[in-house]
């Protein structure tokens, strides 16, 4: 298991070919690897969002993300995970969380990494406040279920 | 007792610090610290009470050296 | 959307990389995306398995893996698609399958990846013939329902 | 009229043939096709139909120039 909270902008299609190419004992075991990329919209809520500050609670997000992973591998049959999170200052486009599971089989593989972006988004310590088009500010109040109502 | 108490995201903006640090001489809960350093506020709608970085309940028992936090719902991801 | 059938090794993530290269047009709109890939395992039902041979009804199942994802792209917001499936002969830990789904929602994200990758196993006209280590073949006679049973 | 038939996977080798072309008269449906190309095998258990590539019933007609296909159970992803 691999949990990094970083700063800087990445690359989460690198990541996991950084991840699978350290992770040789995975080789001829691995079935299904289940892959979430989350990333910046440039609007939210019907409004043109030009950027946003992600704070978190050092040490606490670790700690979380720890937790959430390991009561998957308990629940599902996993093999390895790998979940990276940015924080600090971000823009459209760019990637915010990487969850990457890998299994023998594609069901255990979906549902855990379903499982651990669910529970990232009600309990990892993250806040978002997004900047608008206006330079107005505002902070996200609450995550939301996750689909796009149809008008 | 001596108590470091923090606030994260929009509660930090509303309150207008990031930390406190609080003495007891008696044992005390996660609502008895938010009492003492925020005398004049209500706890705001939502919020989250955090001890030793897991997430308790406000009637959660804190003891000397603990560190107590206070945030809104989180929207990571 | 696009479909590709491939007959020599492919890196999924070398694909999706390139998809999104050349699919400037979801900048900003896309807020998750969901990707599974299938890698051959060196062991099936409790034998170990040294090669495979994929067999394809050409021209049926570009056809099948269309109508698929056609029906899923009405059933949720989904931005764009793309499936690769490999035929031919494959080896441990080659990639078999990437199923990629571009979307602003996570929630129609992970629903419709997986919506796809059902309906390929259940639909899509691929067979599977294992080689095993002791040289024998059998034709894989059904997909599994994708979990690993606990002991 | 002139009907194409198809064969994948065990049912090929089991068969020993990947195709058939085979000429009739009159109307006939999917699993009217079976019986006139493989008189003297039952239809194999779980065997799944095609005609002109999408997914049919035996029951399903075939009209001049249809490909009809027979396969098992498929196996990809």
């Amino acid at each position: 298991m691999i949990v990094k909270i970083v700063s800087e902008s990445f690359d989460p299609w690198q990541e996991i070919q950084a991840f699978q190419h350290s992770a040789q004992a995975m080789r001829g075991k691995v079935g299904a690897t289940s892959v979430f990329v989350g990333t910046m919209r440039d609007f939210n809520e019907g409004d043109a969002i030009k950027g946003m500050t992600l704070e978190h609670y050092p040490g606490m997000t670790e700690k979380q993300l720890c937790n959430i992973i390991t009561a998957v591998m308990e629940k599902w049959q996993v093999i390895d995970v790998l979940v990276v999170h940015r924080v600090g200052d971000i823009f459209p486009d760019d990637p915010i969380v990487l969850v990457a599971v890998w299994s023998s089989h594609r069901g255990d593989a979906f549902d855990s990494s379903r499982s651990i972006m669910e529970a990232l988004k009600s309990k990892a310590p993250f806040w978002k406040k997004e900047i608008l088009a206006s330079d107005d500010q505002r902070w996200v109040e609450k995550n939301s279920d996750g689909y796009l109502k149809k008008d | 007792m001596s108590i470091k108490v923090r606030y994260f995201a929009s509660l930090k903006e509303r309150i207008g610090r990031a930390e406190d640090q609080v003495e007891f001489t008696m044992n005390v809960t996660v609502s008895d610290i938010w009492q003492q350093v925020n005398q004049d506020k209500a706890l705001p709608e939502n919020i989250l009470a955090a001890v030793n970085m897991e997430y308790v309940g406000f009637d959660h028992p804190v003891n000397d050296g603990d560190e107590v936090a206070f945030f809104p719902p989180v929207t990571g991801g």
